[in-house]
């Protein structure tokens, strides 16, 4: 059966992309076709993905593509699946969301026809990732997968942001395949071919394998996210249509996690903790960089972006914690950081994906990507505001939703350092552990930010006061990932029994203690170590509830009304407007203040001066941006040494045929005194 | 079976109790001042005026403002439910160990926060902006001094924690005293006393909770109160647990669990007449003073955590 | 044999009618339908190939074997989709004024009188006629490139004509030494410079002479090929001749002139294997590294400071040809394999990418850069084929420049592993160059006043679509020619 | 040991020798109608070397070499040249060496150089050809020794005719001669080649005024 799943699931694809291509005729075909197929292929891909997930078997496939002597080798076991059942889930949602979404571009300049096309591809390449088995289908379906979703980034093209963002993630995502291959080419050399099969047999010295780990770490890092190679990310996402920034968030991100867990536990294997140290020290920056400078971002999608560079961090500290037992021999403590990882992998996914598809929403009915011009999106748009409201609690990491359960996960393997030898590394993970309660605090902080200012409140615009409920397919897109965010975050058992076969295939263990009590309990280590009951939870939530109910039926005053309505308490002055709302950069101000040094920050006040009375402007305006640090120090010293040598190369050009005739004696005359 | 009716019991003290702790700390500080104290039970005056009264909403709340009373108040009581007060090994403990819990009070904050933007003045951004820029250090400082626990204990389950403790019997661990340290400024950072928040002000420049629930009345107000006397007294319940847990029922007898009420009781007074004296010495700090009392937290508990792992592990 | 024969005589003769007959109208058509002619007796001499494995003609004076067969065809091909896209192309340029119809004349005469040269030298198992051949195509295109008799034009024609008229002295020079090294071993002095006969007693030829030879012979066909320092002719022949030539030039010239220098690296290193001389058996292979490298880098920057959009895509050939340096130069098979497939690939993306430049300059009516606007917004297809063109160019999957350029990687990762480092470097500062440039042309807003003008795309669809087919499956049959010449080039294959 | 070769091959050897002293004419030369002498003379003996070859050889074909490169060489380029740059008004031009005691000076070490090069060829040198592949090196690289020393056009031509001098030199001394059907193309290519130039010196005129090439530098990659 998977067998006819899986062409199916790669198929339809496919047929979206190609359908697509008669959507300049017909526009029609868009929204009652491509998105349908996509689905649909969503559906199936869900399925194959449990039922490989869920059995833990394995199927490989050769397709006569590729090289002579190297076919297409597809490989589908329990990580694979899990990886599809992920791509697919968001896939679903995505082609629910999109018919209603791309109404807007129906009418625009861009032909659909584009747009369906390399969303259709990219999807495809997305899935061919996760199923190739030999480096040459890998890297072509890798490169499908990062040309396809940079033609989608520069859909728009006629924004200069767009044009900008696309070339940087081209030239990114560019050098990013390269360190992959070099990666990959030394496996091939030291285990004589390109198949996986043949990778997996290479002996690898300490140095080599460190080697091929690094490059791996760069390449797939770059397309993760991780800082300081993250600077594509804010640029290229904000700048997509909302639901590729949804599947480019949400899935490809995760995409690349799982490039980086094949390679590393399963291609290189034999993990060292050194690896781990780099993995929790690149982990911990992320995740912190991340949070911070989404602090400082105004732009809904931008914000979102930078928080995808935060959680990417904090998976990375669960693979760096899950590399340091390993590799120094605590199996059971491993595969809990990797399960932890994992976890986190499908949430982020899930509420990331929810998260960016709400933004769309939210773009798309209100025309504003500036959360300083919105507010009061919840009375207007209220099932969006909901489930963004259900993103943000999930992606704030709090009881009972889904983002809880992972880093909660991450905290419970970081809290076995003692167990280690290392009195080093005893002493740094508490630091890794430190650094993320950060990130979780500020993320949280993040997000009062971003709900509060954007769907709570007044509007701040005209835009925003005219908005309106989204239509039904994009609510319910939405509403679908808002479901699973509650589901995987209230039964974390029966979600770790399926990571436990993924990891089962990756690494030949499985975290069998944490469900060793039953769907109820989830005791990572021990019930004595920690348990956490997210059903129990969930019910002591809904009996308050009740026992409220019941309090307040008997207590309830009679007479009068329950409720009354009033105007907000103005402190007596009057005049209350939507301008005297705390700003989102207001909001941030404190936290600006604590991490200062964080940030490039550029402050802009302009003042229009009043007539004849120039000393009191009449009207004062503050812009507040905030530079990534990591241009000034580490991509403008690259542009600039480039051009530099650019420019010193292209002195040998002299234009002067004498200098040319001089070159070609004087290597003449080089090369014959060199042989002699 | 017994247990479970015991832990629910337990959680039933809590919620009884929280306001009169409130009105204990209140008393204290009237006497140390020099005021005529209000009666012990005034809070359970306040709740039941406020709970009788109509409330009253601005036209511009949405369900966000509605809801978070109850979100709140549920949050808070879930953590009631897993914080062992008078006996250890309850089943209930089991069902969320301590960063859990330390997720419910952030689930309390986040859905304070965002009321205080609902309404759309300034004053409840301001407040939500002051709140979750204090809990971003306060949390993790928080976080770190349980983690020293935890690593000290090898567990996060509060049970076994305490058990760790009892049975370890006077030992003087660095670590822990650093913890304790961290966990006192962290639980009044939390809690909102001076010096990080006034309970009692209304001054607009110094305002944090209070700004953040000033458009609150009647039996919305009545939740939000009562719910940060609980978070008071579950606070003062933790640090007293864990570093002082003497007297506590390990076992669920009746000679046990009476000494463990009176134990309790005691402790709870003196620890009330402490935060008495400390407020009463000590003045408000200015908003951006306060980072530097979180920072100082959450160095403490790294160190605590530190010389956990450089002195204490052989 | 007859096919070999058409392959050869359509072209010349064709040469010969179209000077003779002057300028008609139908000189752009007949263009195109001797191209498809001769086209349709490269295939025909393939599927002979095919079935025998080679063709030998006059007396050993020609010879098809696994390694040119293919060239013939791809030569013929890039011939007939360019002839498709230079009729409506150069009508184009004549209305516009920047030709008279006796230019034109010239033009289809060096058309197919540069097809003649380049199937000749492809064709022919004499080094020497080899020689005549290459030096025949300059002749031939030299005044092509002056043909809109600009000043820029001139000059570029200029130095185009010394500096390979030098080169290619060299190239000569080389070949009498081989000779007179071959005199030494082969009886008969007719067959001192067949190929062949060449490589069957290259063992007996004297390393030194042919050291010496060799280093003469890669100064002057590299010269053709473009390597770096020898390569300042390339980009000013490229960029002022027209757009058509530039085509052919970049396809084509320059891997036949490849072609040349691999043919006699094979010789070389037979002579140089039993390491008699001193030097390393590789020597031959490590001269082509270091200049393959030193072209391939010395491009990649070059790519960031250009202003004109035929000198940015000259550039890039000049990168690719150092890159099909190097890998010939590595001498293992999966280099080898992978420089064939390069070979292959770049010439028919090559070409594709100067047709659309050349009607991006029409949309935008100049060829600097910075005057190309919004080529998507004015015409989809113009600018989607150039943004795709370079994709592929650039190495991306599926296409097949990522296939040739994965096996060259790997390849070099197994010999040499820190060149990797190099390569890698130079492909991200390439691919830089190219998109900087790129971005700003393909899109944007459409500038005013600019609009579309009548494009024939098919050779560029045809094309990209080969370069797909490559890149997602090697045919069998040419799987196994690339495979026979890996063999003849390395000693071993990979099948 | 000069002594013990028989006399034509001495003449062969003297013969080498005055083309080698003719490149330098060419470098040393100012004057265009000197210049185009000399190339002529050059021309002439080697055509001379050809037929000496070819009576030595008894190789028959040889004596059509000697005919075309005499032809072409010796006669149809120099006097296509002349006629040029009579009809051009270039007749009294001079093309003055800028570094002449520089370029001397390199242009003998080159020849020393290319001694050192062909010394291991040394050893197989049949007797006619001992270090003819020396000269012809030599005269090569002071063909582009020339054609990089000068800036006018007509000089660079004959630069350039006179490396080709060198090629046909050293096929000639060293390997008696191609085969037929090379020497045919390389003959035609030569023709050719003489013609286009005729055709570039017009278009030159034409655009830049001068035959001064100095002026083509407008193709380059530098910022000036």
């Amino acid at each position: 059966m998977s067998d006819t799943f899986l062409l199916v699931t790669l198929f339809l694809p496919v047929a979206s992309a190609l359908a697509s291509l008669f959507a300049d005729r017909y526009p029609v075909v868009m929204r009652k076709l491509a998105f349908p197929l996509l689905g649909l292929g969503g559906i199936f891909g869900v399925f194959l993905g449990l039922d490989t997930l869920l059995h833990g078997n394995s199927a490989t496939f050769v397709y006569p593509l590729g090289l002579p002597w190297l076919n297409w080798h597809l490989r589908l076991d329990s990580l694979a699946g899990f990886f599809i059942a992920l791509i697919s889930i968001v896939v679903v949602a995505v082609s629910f969301f999109g018919p209603g979404y791309i109404r807007e571009f129906e009418h625009g300049k861009q032909p659909l026809s584009i747009l369906g096309l390399f969303t259709g591809l990219f999807i495809e390449g997305m899935y061919l990732v996760v199923l190739a088995d030999d480096a040459y289908s890998f890297m072509i379906a890798w490169e499908l997968m990062s040309l396809t979703s940079y033609f989608l980034v520069t859909y728009q093209h006629q924004r200069a942001a767009n044009r900008r963002a696309g070339f940087l993630y081209l030239l990114m995502a560019e050098v990013g395949a390269l360190a992959i291959l070099l990666s990959f080419g030394i496996l091939a050399g030291f285990g004589d071919g390109f198949t996986f099969d043949a990778m997996r047999t290479a002996h690898l010295s300490f140095t080599w394998s460190t080697i091929a780990f690094s490059l791996g770490l760069l390449g797939f890092g770059m397309k993760a996210g991780i800082v300081p190679i993250h600077v594509w990310l804010p640029e290229a996402h904000p700048v997509a249509p909302s639901h590729i920034s949804a599947l480019m968030s949400g899935v490809m991100l995760k995409v690349a996690i799982y490039g980086f867990m094949r390679l590393s536990y399963d291609l290189i294997g034999n993990v060292q903790w050194t690896w781990g140290v780099a993995l929790l020290a690149v982990g911990c920056i992320s995740a912190l960089f991340g949070v911070l400078y989404a602090l400082m971002q105004h732009d809904l999608k931008r914000l979102l972006a930078y928080h995808s560079v935060e959680n990417i961090g904090i998976i990375f500290i669960g693979l760096g914690l899950s590399m340091i037992f390993y590799g120094t021999g605590h199996e059971l403590l491993g595969t809990l950081g990797l399960v932890a990882a994992l976890y986190h992998t499908l949430n982020h996914a899930i509420f990331k994906s929810l998260l960016f598809l709400g933004a769309g929403a939210v773009l798309q009915r209100s025309h504003e990507h500036d959360m300083e011009y919105m507010g009061g999106l919840l009375s207007r748009m209220p099932w969006t505001g909901l489930f963004f409201l259900i993103g943000c609690i999930s992606i704030s990491a709090l009881p009972p939703f889904n983002g809880f359960v992972s880093e909660w996960l991450t905290f419970q393997t970081a809290l076995q350092a003692p167990s280690l030898q290392s009195g080093v590394l005893r002493a740094v993970i508490p630091l890794a552990a430190a650094s993320l309660a950060l990130t979780g605090a500020l993320a949280a902080a993040c997000f009062v930010k971003v709900y509060g200012i954007s769907f709570l409140g007044l509007p701040r615009t005209r835009n925003a006061r005219r908005t309106s409920e989204a239509s039904r397919g994009m609510v319910f897109g939405q509403g679908l990932l808002a479901v699973l965010c509650l589901i995987f975050g209230v039964f974390p058992s029966m979600t770790i029994n399926a990571i436990n076969n993924a990891t089962l295939a990756l690494t030949h263990h499985s975290l069998d203690t944490a469900t060793a009590h039953g769907w109820l309990w989830l005791t990572p280590v021990s019930a004595q170590t920690a348990s956490y009951s997210a059903p129990l939870v969930l019910l002591g939530v809904l009996l308050a509830l009740v026992a409220w109910a019941i309090v307040y039926y008997i207590l309830r005053p009679s007479g009068h009304a329950d409720t009354v309505r009033g105007p907000t308490w103005d402190c007596g002055f009057g005049g209350l407007n939507p301008r005297m709302q705390y700003t989102a950069t207001a909001f941030a101000m404190p936290i600006r203040r604590i991490f200062s040094p964080v940030w490039r920050l550029h402050e802009k006040i302009e003042r229009e001066p009043r007539k004849g009375l120039p000393e009191e402007p009449a009207e004062i305006r503050y812009q507040l941006h905030a530079e990534d640090i990591t241009w000034k120090w580490i991509y403008q010293p690259i542009e600039r040494l480039l051009n530099i040598i650019a420019r010193s190369v292209g002195r040998i050009q002299t234009g002067h045929l004498r200098h040319y005739l001089t070159y070609t004696f004087v290597t003449l005359i080089l090369l014959l005194w060199l042989i002699t | 079976m017994n247990n479970w009716i015991l832990a629910l019991i337990q959680a039933a003290l809590f919620i009884i109790f929280a306001p009169l702790f409130a009105g204990w700390i209140k008393r204290v500080k009237c006497w140390l001042q020099n005021r005529r104290p209000p009666s012990l039970l005034q809070p359970y005056q306040d709740l039941r005026r406020l709970l009788s009264k109509q409330v009253v909403m601005s036209v511009d709340a949405s369900a966000v403002f509605r809801v978070a009373p109850y979100i709140v108040a549920a949050a808070t009581l879930l953590a009631a439910i897993v914080v062992p007060l008078i006996a250890v090994n309850l089943p209930t403990t089991a069902i969320a160990d301590v960063i859990v819990l330390a997720g419910f009070f952030a689930l309390a904050r986040f859905f304070l926060a965002l009321a205080g933007m609902d309404i759309g003045t300034a004053f409840g951004g301001m407040g939500s902006s002051r709140e979750m820029t204090i809990s971003a250090l306060a949390e993790p400082a928080m976080l770190m001094a349980v983690f020293t626990l935890a690593m000290v204990a090898s567990s996060t389950n509060l049970s076994t924690v305490i058990h760790y403790v009892l049975a370890d019997g006077m030992v003087l661990r660095p670590s822990l005293l650093f913890a304790l340290l961290s966990m006192l400024l962290v639980g009044i950072a939390e809690t909102g006393r001076i010096p990080v928040d006034n309970p009692a002000t209304h001054l607009e420049l110094t305002m944090i909770h209070e700004a953040m629930i000033l458009e609150y009345s009647g039996r919305h107000l009545a939740l939000i109160e009562w719910a940060a006397q609980l978070k008071l007294m579950l606070y003062s319940v933790l640090i007293i647990n864990i570093f002082f847990p003497w007297g506590i029922a390990s076992e669920l007898n009746l000679v046990m669990l009476s000494t463990a009420i009176f134990a309790i009781t005691a402790k709870l007074m003196i620890l009330g007449a402490v935060l008495a004296v400390s407020e009463t010495i000590m003045a408000k700090m200015r908003l951006f003073r306060v980072t530097i009392f979180l920072v100082l937290a959450l160095t403490l508990a790294l160190i605590g955590i530190l010389s956990h792992i450089v002195l204490e592990i052989h | 044999m007859n096919a070999l024969i058409l392959t050869l005589l359509i072209p010349l003769l064709s040469s010969v009618a179209m000077a003779v007959m002057g300028q008609k109208k139908i000189a752009g058509s007949l263009n195109i339908i001797v191209s498809l002619a001769q086209f349709i007796a490269t295939l025909f001499m393939t599927s002979v190939v095919f079935k025998q494995g080679h063709i030998g003609a006059s007396n050993g004076q020609f010879y098809i074997d696994s390694f040119n067969v293919y060239l013939i065809a791809l030569t013929a091909l890039v011939g007939l989709t360019t002839s498709l896209f230079s009729r409506p192309y150069m009508e184009q340029e004549r209305q516009n004024g920047r030709l008279s119809t006796n230019r034109m004349r010239l033009y289809h005469t060096s058309y197919q009188g540069f097809l003649f040269t380049m199937q000749l030298a492809l064709s022919t198992n004499n080094l020497g006629i080899l020689w005549v051949a290459l030096e025949g195509a300059t002749l031939a295109t030299v005044l092509l490139v002056s043909l809109y008799r600009t000043p820029e034009a001139i000059e570029a024609a200029w130095k185009y004509f010394i500096i390979c008229g030098v080169g290619i002295a060299q190239a000569l020079f080389g070949t009498v030494l081989i000779y007179f090294a071959a005199a030494q071993v082969i009886p008969d002095p007719e067959q001192a410079l067949l190929i062949r006969v060449l490589v069957e007693h290259a063992a007996g030829l004297h390393p030194i002479i042919m050291t010496i030879a060799f280093v003469f012979l890669l100064v002057g066909y590299g010269t053709k090929v473009g390597l770096v320092p020898m390569h300042t002719w390339l980009p000013d022949a490229h960029s002022e001749g027209p757009t058509p030539m530039s085509a052919v030039l970049s396809g084509l010239l320059l891997n036949v002139a490849l072609y040349a220098l691999v043919r006699v690296k094979i010789l070389t290193d037979g002579a140089l294997a039993n390491n008699l001389s001193g030097h390393s058996p590789h020597l031959a292979g490590y001269l082509m590294m270091g200049f393959g490298l030193l072209s391939f880098t010395v491009a990649g920057y070059m790519l960031h400071r250009q202003r004109d959009i035929k000198r940015l895509f000259s550039y890039s050939s000049i990168e690719h040809m150092g890159l099909m340096t190097f890998a010939f130069g590595l001498g293992v098979p999966l280099a080898t394999f992978g420089a064939l497939l390069h070979m292959t690939v770049h010439s028919l993306t090559k070409s594709s990418i100067f047709i659309t430049v050349g009607h991006a300059s029409h949309i935008a009516q100049t060829q600097k850069i910075d005057n190309i606007r919004g080529l998507i917004a004015t015409q989809p297809s113009v600018g989607w084929g150039l943004l795709i063109g370079t994709a592929a160019i650039a190495g991306f999957p599926p296409f097949g420049v990522f296939t040739s350029e994965f096996l060259l990687l790997s390849a070099t990762m197994q010999t040499h592993p820190w060149l990797t480092i190099p390569l890698l470097v130079g492909l991200a500062v390439a691919f830089a160059g190219l998109f900087r440039h790129l971005h700003p042309m393909v899109y944007g807003e459409k500038p005013a006043e600019q609009t579309g003008v009548q494009a024939n795309m098919w050779p560029v669809i045809i094309q990209l679509a080969l370069v797909l087919w490559l890149g997602l499956s090697i045919p069998d049959f040419l799987a196994q020619w690339f495979d026979q010449a890996t063999q003849l080039i390395t000693g071993s294959g990979l099948l | 040991m000069l002594t013990q070769l028989p006399f034509y091959q001495q003449a062969i050897l003297t013969l080498s020798a005055m083309i080698l002293f003719t490149s330098f004419a060419l470098l040393a030369q100012s004057r265009v109608v000197s210049i185009i002498h000399a190339f002529a003379w050059q021309g002439a003996m080697v055509a001379l070397t050809t037929a000496l070859v070819a009576y030595d050889t008894g190789l028959h074909h040889l004596y059509i070499s000697a005919f075309l490169t005499l032809a072409l060489k010796a006669l149809f380029i120099p006097w296509l040249l002349h006629r040029l740059i009579r009809r051009l008004g270039l007749i009294r031009e001079l093309h003055t060496v800028e570094h002449p005691v520089m370029t001397m000076m390199i242009a003998t070490s080159l020849v020393i150089f290319c001694y050192y090069v062909a010394q291991p060829i040394e050893q197989f040198s049949e007797t006619i050809t001992r270090n003819t592949i020396a000269i012809s090196m030599s005269v090569i690289l002071l063909g582009m020794l020339m054609l990089i020393s000068r800036n006018k056009a007509v000089s660079q031509v004959v630069g350039f005719m006179s490396l080709e001098n060198g090629l046909f030199f050293a096929a000639i001394s060293a390997t008696n001669g191609m085969p037929m059907v090379v020497e045919l193309g390389i003959a035609f290519d030569v023709l050719i080649a003489a013609v286009i130039f005729g055709v570039f010196f017009f278009h030159i005129r034409d655009s830049f005024d001068s035959l001064d090439v100095s002026q083509f530098h407008r193709l380059s990659e530098s910022d000036e």
